[in-house]
């Protein structure tokens, strides 16, 4: 695998995680500092890990998807809806509507994915272009429907926003949770455990299963693996439903596992740094993941860099403004994309509708 | 062999007729879907309906509102289209817009100041317009010179630059360029210079000469792409990048010059709505052109002259928007449903020849082939 | 001479095809074509490109369905919906293009589709231990562990044939098996043809060229437009019987030309270094001349650097070292149009992917490199008057096939596409002609079509450097016929003094003596 | 036949409306008898749980209480101020609620241009009188001292943090320097974190509690033990992250002890902004004819019941904020607060 990639990743993370402790170091001490670093990176890098692994399961079997973020907002919201429609309407008690809940933003983005897999495997429509229809939609349908459900008239809890059945408990690992600073990694919430277990698992499927195998050669050469008598069609639907079910669970992730409530765009954008973590990571799960925590790392950066502001030394003073360092991620990835750091090479036939 | 001068008219013909049926058909299931969910959500389409199109056509003042609304579009969705013709995808028409806006806005208020002197309207209006396209211009070159260097995607390129975009404005409308009247309260500059505004036509009516300009940069972007030796290079890198370079084209060239002129187009949006329309510039505004510019330009088949009509049918949606809330209370957000499943039949359009039965096949515009890592 | 093993067993047939009939639109690809073949025989399907061959066996491997006819294997119909099916009953099939994925491993392509698992896991060590047997028991020396795309063309070829034996493919369909290999590489493939013939694996061999059907084959089956026009065996019959057969009429192979009259030197490449895309030297240190009057064939297997040299040559690809000339103007690294402009005219190998913008009406296609130019364009601006014009004279003059000049060129025949793409390019005041596989795919009448015009081009003064993988096109073509192997001249010789048997020997590599240092011939 | 299909579509089209026209009706204002009372929002959603709902909850109360006719416009883009206010002026409406100071300006120019019609700006400082047109304000700045000020009389650890929305809109930066004037006023050397959401669209920054959360549990993290959470769901998001690491938590607008329930157990007071009231009162007058001739009209702000932390909030702490909202009552107190952010 791509050894200089990771290294330059890590090191990025070192060095963000660094210049907090050396601006804060003086009124906290470094081990907090790194510790609220670490959660903080993590939680903000579920979703885009999620949202990467996504995308990498279309990719790899040649399916471009720019549609994570919808898939993931419509799936935030669905979910949601089905958990508080458990929990305050049918009173079931919190756990099993959570559960629910989850179930549902995974079927939801399943189905988005099938829709995506419709128009761009079938109907063989461009597949940016496919993306793009299930963004709009996305924020079409989950900001109607938030509205005429929860919203006074038309609203099923009369205009109330009725008790949402709380989120996700925290699973700490027993012993190494109450490690000093790195105990925090250990104390993390179902999702943000699944989304890592899902890299090991994607990276295991991807290069040592059968599956891998076949949908790694439909993204490379349909045509060869159609001559061996693989379906490519079937493996592109089955890949990319796959991909719309990873995104839903990062959806999930919003209204279930971090607030326990639904605004309309609530994804913001983060669909896109998900794509954008993935090329980043060289359309590898592992490299996906790594370069989440970057772009986490970097918004723990901006959040702690205002809670410092005091500290920052006077020379340094742009990084107060929060626009700038929120540039990070976005510059990070476009000088990734130019290829300075090693070449990143999708697979060949990405992006390209199999005619037979 | 058929006598080639009334060739030519079928040729020119045929196209146009199997071309304006597909995005037609696609708009009214769209409505007719649209209808149905507003009657599911528990409201009554027809009254939506009409309350739509009372706001968008129902008076004078209504139609001026919806040029209005159209005027932005029809740059914006041109953008979108010439970077379609070059097979590039321009997702950041949103962000060279935002940055078209605030460079002539700037250019508007600031430079009697810096310059000392009140500058003449036949000066200061184009130095404010061109300021803008100026900006959009480096906003869209940017991806497309990563594009002809290094093979970086566009796509994500510019959905990059869009949040860099955003983060500059908000940086610069909450300090450098805040309006500094101490009763202001908003992140948005000063009213620009009675020299740098664009009269309305009519007064009494917010319908300003942008639209007429928009109308005339269509006609001039058609000729371009299809009478001109540029517009022909332009067309021939997006349809086959390969044989334009064995033809002698300049391929990286031709990419950075589409992407230019598609941010241009862009920034021109923004110029133009605020010396047409607002006089300054305002954090929020502009939420959302960028996806509806590519809605526009599918809708449009990439045709400047097809992007003319889809732009007013956005334009009237989004206006009469607001008396069809007002009439029935019905949510806004059934608009963008409504457009996108507008966008979902006009690609798929598969599914609306199979609905009404139509036969002619016509070759679908592939604009990308992947990341091109 | 024939094997032995394939007499014994040549009594029942493992394949047959009944009646196959494929309809294409625009053409009947495959009409009514009984086929059957025998346990252990070689069996050669000859045919000229278009012939509806590569369909009859798509057919055969699932993956067309034919319109009519059926399929029987072992004496029993069967249906063949997919690969899938064509696998199970024992077929195999290695394509022109091979079918392998470049990053994957030998082991990997080869289990792809019919893989091993251990536990949920690929089994590679199992797969790898299986392909050395199979490689050792037919001879064929294949290193599982190997990157494809690292791997020569010829060991692609027997990594494909490893592919169908894993599937245990006791019926081998080769198809042009041999386009892409030296003579040399033909002749072991041919030994390890024989070798799995003897071995009672039956061979379907699909082929063009004469020689080598005659040379490797039990039975030859002729296709002609879809139809099957005979079969036979090599002792009854020989070349230009099967020829006549092939084409339907005698082939004038050789083109009547007049002796070349070189006159002054238009083209002069001085110790040229071109690298492909993957950074390796493919063209190293060649030098050439090429004179007006004359053309000066190259000759030499796919993947020698031909196709980078005439990259560079018309500007396509970077020089690294080494100059270009063209009528004395130097044109190193010069960008494609000024090449253009000083007088070039390049043919390209790819005419879809290269040549033409399909969606483009004939009559941009015909101005695709001189639109900018007067009458085209004035100041930037066309004029489709003139564009037109030119069109319709063009279609004319060059006699395109297409219902008006302003239909999309994608609707047009290969043929005729070729056409556009040669009227275009000799229309122009030219001095020197690039064409690289100009007839590639063609049916008779456009090759010789082509060749004629080419030839006129030359008597009337042009300098052609035609790159070609048909030996016989370059020998009925060419004055001079340059042999280029490992991206260098390996001899220029006059196209009288060459023939088929030295040839294949150089393009191989192999030094072969000269007389003199042959120069230009006069 | 397909032109056939077309055409026929393309009437469908046509029609469909006009016999639909009938269908409309509307309640007609004119008429002295008929209350009619309209609300235009900020660039944002009707349900944003911040200023738009709260105003159109007093709205409602309008419509439950005096009978009112009520509706709402969203507006989508700033360009559409003056259209949608048109909308309901052009249709008689007797009382047009504008929210956001972003209709500021939009507002007084209706109030000219409609001299009969009641336009009441919420969270709009108007300078300008015009006797038609009220600004609805809150001082902000004296609720987020309060806020800071108890912060500061609870924290143990000396460190107390605020997560708000962006710090250009004038209302959250008020409370959040407010809050900080309030807590340096109890002790001078207090640690005070205040983060603003500034690195997103003007869109978002009141509506990404997840962002919220993230944030006050990163101050947590680093010893700050009460956080105050003002901005729409993002200060929800902060309560909630309070909620998880049960630290002193304190919400904004209303009495949150209500709006989130999940935050209940920490929840020490909020820095209440009663829009709903205040909207309400206004409307009422204008119904009773009392409406106040032009200027501002100041609604009610303060700290809302301690709840669950009666008992726990010392004596002493629970008068000092007495004795400071007494003080501020009688206006012998200030904040020092700029009513906005200097450029």
């Amino acid at each position: 695998m791509d050894l200089r990639r990771f290294g330059f990743i890590l090191l990025i993370i070192v060095i963000l995680i660094g210049v907090v402790v050396l601006v804060g170091g003086k009124t906290v001490p470094a081990g907090t500092i790194i510790a609220s670093m670490l959660a903080t990176t993590i939680s903000v890098a579920t979703p885009l890990t999620l949202g990467a692994i996504s995308g990498i399961f279309c990719e790899r079997a040649g399916v471009v998807n720019i549609g994570i973020e919808g898939m993931m907002l419509a799936a935030a919201f669905f979910g949601w809806f089905a958990a508080i429609l458990c929990n305050s309407i049918w009173k079931m008690p919190a756990m099993p509507s959570l559960l629910i809940g989850v179930v549902i933003a995974i079927l939801t983005g399943g189905l988005m994915g099938l829709l995506h897999a419709v128009l761009s495997v079938t109907y063989k429509v461009d597949q940016i272009i496919g993306g793009t229809v299930i963004n709009i939609l996305a924020v079409g349908i989950t900001g109607f429907l938030n509205r005429q459900l929860f919203f006074e008239k038309g609203s099923i809890f009369g205009g109330q926003v009725p008790h949402a059945p709380g989120v996700l408990p925290r699973l700490p690992i027993p012993i190494l949770a109450d490690l000093p600073v790195v105990g925090v990694i250990f104390r993390q919430q179902p999702i943000a455990i699944l989304a890592v277990v899902a890299v090991a698992v994607t990276h295991f499927v991807l290069f040592f299963t059968r599956w891998g195998l076949r949908t790694r050669a439909v993204g490379e050469h349909p045509r060869a693996a159609d001559t061996v008598g693989i379906n490519v069609i079937r493996v592109r639907y089955a890949n990319v439903i796959i991909g719309g079910m990873v995104a839903g669970l990062a959806g999930a992730y919003f209204t279930l596992e971090s607030v326990p409530s639904f605004e309309p765009l609530m994804t913001n954008g983060r669909g896109f740094i998900s794509l954008a973590a993935m090329i980043f990571g060289n359309w590898s799960p592992v490299g996906a993941w790594m370069a989440a925590l970057v772009f986490g790392a970097a918004q723990a950066l901006q959040i702690n860099l205002q809670f410092f502001r005091q500290q920052i030394p006077p020379a340094w003073a742009f990084l107060q403004q929060a626009y700038v360092v929120g540039l990070i991620p976005y510059i990070l990835t476009m000088i990734i994309l130019t290829g300075i750091i090693g070449r990143t090479t999708p697979p060949a036939a990405d992006g390209v509708a199999y005619e037979k | 062999m058929i006598e080639p001068v009334q060739s030519t008219v079928w040729q020119k013909l045929e196209p146009i007729l199997s071309a304006a049926a597909v995005p037609l058909l696609a708009v009214l299931t769209a409505m007719l879907v649209g209808a149905i969910i507003i009657f599911i959500a528990g409201g009554n389409p027809l009254d939506a309906y009409w309350g739509l199109l009372e706001g968008a056509f129902g008076s004078a003042r209504a139609i001026s509102e919806t040029t209005v609304w159209a005027t932005p579009y029809i740059f914006a969705g041109l953008a979108v289209s010439v970077a379609f013709k070059g097979g590039l995808f321009n997702i950041g028409a949103e962000g060279q817009l935002a940055l078209g806006a605030v460079a002539s806005a700037w250019v508007g208020y600031a430079l009697p100041d810096l310059l000392g002197l009140n500058l003449p309207a036949w000066i200061h209006l184009p130095l404010a317009v061109g300021a803008g396209m100026l900006a959009g211009a480096i906003w869209g070159a940017i991806p497309g010179w990563l594009k002809a260097k290094t093979g970086a995607h566009e796509v994500i390129n510019t959905i990059m630059l869009n949040y860099i975009a955003l983060n500059l404005t908000s940086f610069l409308l909450n300090g450098p360029m805040q309006d500094p009247n101490p009763l202001n309260v908003i992140a948005r500059t000063p009213l620009i210079a009675e020299g740098a505004r664009m009269p309305p036509i009519f007064p009494g009516y917010r319908l300003h000469w942008g639209f007429v300009l928009a109308l005339l940069v269509a006609l001039l972007i058609w000729w371009v792409l299809n009478k001109t030796t540029l517009g022909f290079e332009i067309r021939t890198v997006g349809a086959n990048p390969n044989a334009a370079r064995y033809a002698g084209v300049n391929v990286a060239r031709t990419i950075v010059i589409s992407m230019t002129l598609s941010g241009i187009l862009a920034g021109l949006a923004g110029a133009i709505e605020v010396t047409g329309l607002n006089y300054r510039h305002e954090l929020g505004f502009s939420i959302g052109y960028g996806f509806d510019a590519i809605a526009i330009a599918l809708l449009g088949k990439t045709n400047p002259l097809g992007v003319v009509i889809a732009a007013l049918l956005f334009g009237a949606m989004r206006n009469g928007a607001t008396r069809m809330q007002f009439l029935t209370q019905i949510p806004t957000d059934i608009i963008s449903v409504i457009q996108a499943l507008i966008l979902l039949f006009v690609a798929a359009d598969a599914i609306i020849r199979w609905l009404y039965r139509i036969k002619v096949g016509e070759e679908k515009l592939v604009l990308t082939r992947g990341w091109g890592g | 001479m024939k094997s032995e093993a394939s007499m014994e067993h040549s009594a029942e047939p493992v394949l047959q095809v009944k009646g196959i009939t494929k309809q294409f639109p625009g053409v009947l690809a495959n009409d009514h074509i009984d086929l059957d073949l025998r346990k252990g025989e070689i069996h050669a399907l000859l045919g000229e490109n278009g012939a509806g061959k590569s369909t009859l066996m798509n057919i055969i491997y699932g993956l067309y369905q034919p319109d009519e006819g059926e399929i029987w294997v072992n004496g029993r119909q069967v249906v063949m919906h997919s690969p899938n099916d064509a696998i199970k009953h024992g077929i195999g099939m290695v394509h022109q293009h091979f079918m392998l994925i470049p990053v994957f491993t030998v082991a990997e392509n080869i289990m792809l589709g019919s893989e091993t698992v251990k536990k949920g896991v690929l089994d590679r060590r199992g797969v790898a231990r299986r392909v050395r047997e199979l490689s050792h028991q037919y001879g064929l020396d294949v290193d599982p562990d190997a990157l494809v795309s690292d791997l020569p063309v010829g060991l692609q070829q027997r990594v494909e044939i490893v592919k169908a034996l894993y599937r245990q493919a006791d019926i081998l369909i080769l198809d042009e098996p041999t386009a892409v290999l030296t003579p040399q590489e033909a002749d072991d493939l041919f030994r390890i043809m024989r070798e799995l013939a003897a071995q009672g694996i039956s061979i379907i061999f699909i082929s063009h060229k004469l020689k080598e059907v005659l040379k490797i084959s039990d039975r030859i089956t002729v296709l002609r437009g879809g139809r099957v026009v005979g079969t036979t065996r090599p002792q009854e019959t020989d070349q230009a019987h099967l020829a006549a057969m092939m084409v339907g009429r005698e082939v004038i192979l050789q083109v009547e030309k007049s002796e070349a009259r070189p006159g002054d030197k238009v083209l002069e490449i001085q110790n040229l270094n071109v690298f492909d895309d993957r950074g390796v030297r493919v063209v190293n240190d060649l030098s050439l001349e090429l004179y007006a009057g004359e053309v000066l064939g190259i000759a030499g297997v796919q993947g020698n650097g031909q196709s980078e040299l005439v990259e560079a040559l018309t500007g396509l690809r970077h020089i690294h070292g080494g100059r270009v000339l063209i009528q004395g103007r130097d044109v190193t690294n010069k960008p494609p149009r000024a090449i253009t402009e000083v007088g070039t005219a390049h043919i390209p190998e790819d005419r879809q992917k290269f040549g033409l913008v399909l969606s483009y009406p004939v009559t941009d296609n015909l101005v695709l490199c001189t639109y900018y130019l007067s009458p085209f364009a004035r100041r930037g601006v066309l004029n489709f008057r003139a564009i037109d014009e030119n069109g319709r004279r063009l279609v004319e003059k060059f006699d395109v096939r297409t219902p008006s000049p302003y239909v999309v060129a994608s609707k047009l025949s290969g043929g005729n596409q070729q056409k556009v793409i040669v009227a275009r390019e000799l229309s122009r005041p030219i001095r020197l002609i690039i064409a690289n596989q100009p007839t590639r795919g063609l049916d008779v009448g456009s090759i010789e079509y082509i060749h004629r015009e080419v030839i006129d081009m030359r008597d009337q003064g042009c300098a052609v450097l035609l790159v070609s993988a048909e030996l016989d096109e370059i020998m009925a073509l060419s004055d001079r016929i340059a042999v280029m192997f490992g991206g260098r001249i390996v001899s220029i010789l006059p196209a009288a003094r060459a023939d088929r048997e030295t040839l294949g020997l150089m393009m191989a590599g192999v030094e072969v003596g000269h007389p003199e240092p042959v120069q230009a011939v006069t | 036949m397909r032109k056939f299909v077309i055409l026929s579509l393309v009437l469908a089209f046509v029609l469909m409306p006009l016999a639909a026209c009938k269908t409309s009706k509307e309640p007609d204002c004119k008429k002295a008898d008929v209350f009619c009372v309209g609300l235009v929002t900020d660039v944002g959603k009707i349900d944003d749980k911040s200023f738009n709902q709260s105003t159109w909850e007093g709205v409602q109360q309008a419509q439950k209480e005096l009978g009112a006719i009520v509706k709402y416009i969203e507006t989508t883009d700033a360009k559409d101020y003056d259209k949608n206010i048109a909308q309901f002026a052009d249709a008689n409406y007797d009382v047009i609620v504008t929210v956001g100071f972003a209709l500021g300006e939009a507002t007084i120019a209706a109030g000219k241009k409609y001299p009969n019609v009641k336009f009441i700006g919420v969270d709009q400082f108007q300078a300008e009188v015009v006797p038609n047109v009220v600004g609805l304000i809150f001082p902000e700045d004296q609720s987020g001292f309060l806020a800071g000020a108890l912060a500061a009389m609870m924290s143990k650890s000396g460190k107390i943090g605020a997560v708000l929305g962006t710090d250009a809109v004038p209302p959250v930066w008020r409370f959040g320097e407010g809050y900080r004037a309030g807590a340096q006023y109890i002790n001078p050397n207090i640690e005070v974190n205040v983060v603003y959401h500034n690195d997103v669209g003007f869109d978002k920054t009141f509506t990404d509690p997840e962002w919220g959360k993230t944030t006050a549990i990163s101050m947590i993290d680093k010893g700050v033990d009460v956080v105050f959470g003002a901005g729409g769901k993002t200060g929800n998001g902060a309560l909630l992250g309070c909620a998880e690491k049960g630290v002193m938590a304190i919400g904004v607008d209303t009495d949150q002890y209500y709006t989130v329930p999940e935050a209940q157990s920490v929840l020490l007071t909020s820095a209440m902004k009663l829009l709903t009231p205040g909207t309400f009162a206004l409307i009422k007058m204008a119904k009773e004819g009392k409406f106040p001739a032009g200027g501002n009209y100041v609604g009610e702000a303060g700290l809302a019941p301690y709840h669950n932390f009666e008992d726990k909030v010392p004596a002493d702490a629970k008068a000092k904020i007495e004795e400071l909202t007494a003080a501020f009552k009688s206006g012998t107190m200030q904040t020092g607060v700029s009513p906005a952010k200097p450029q």
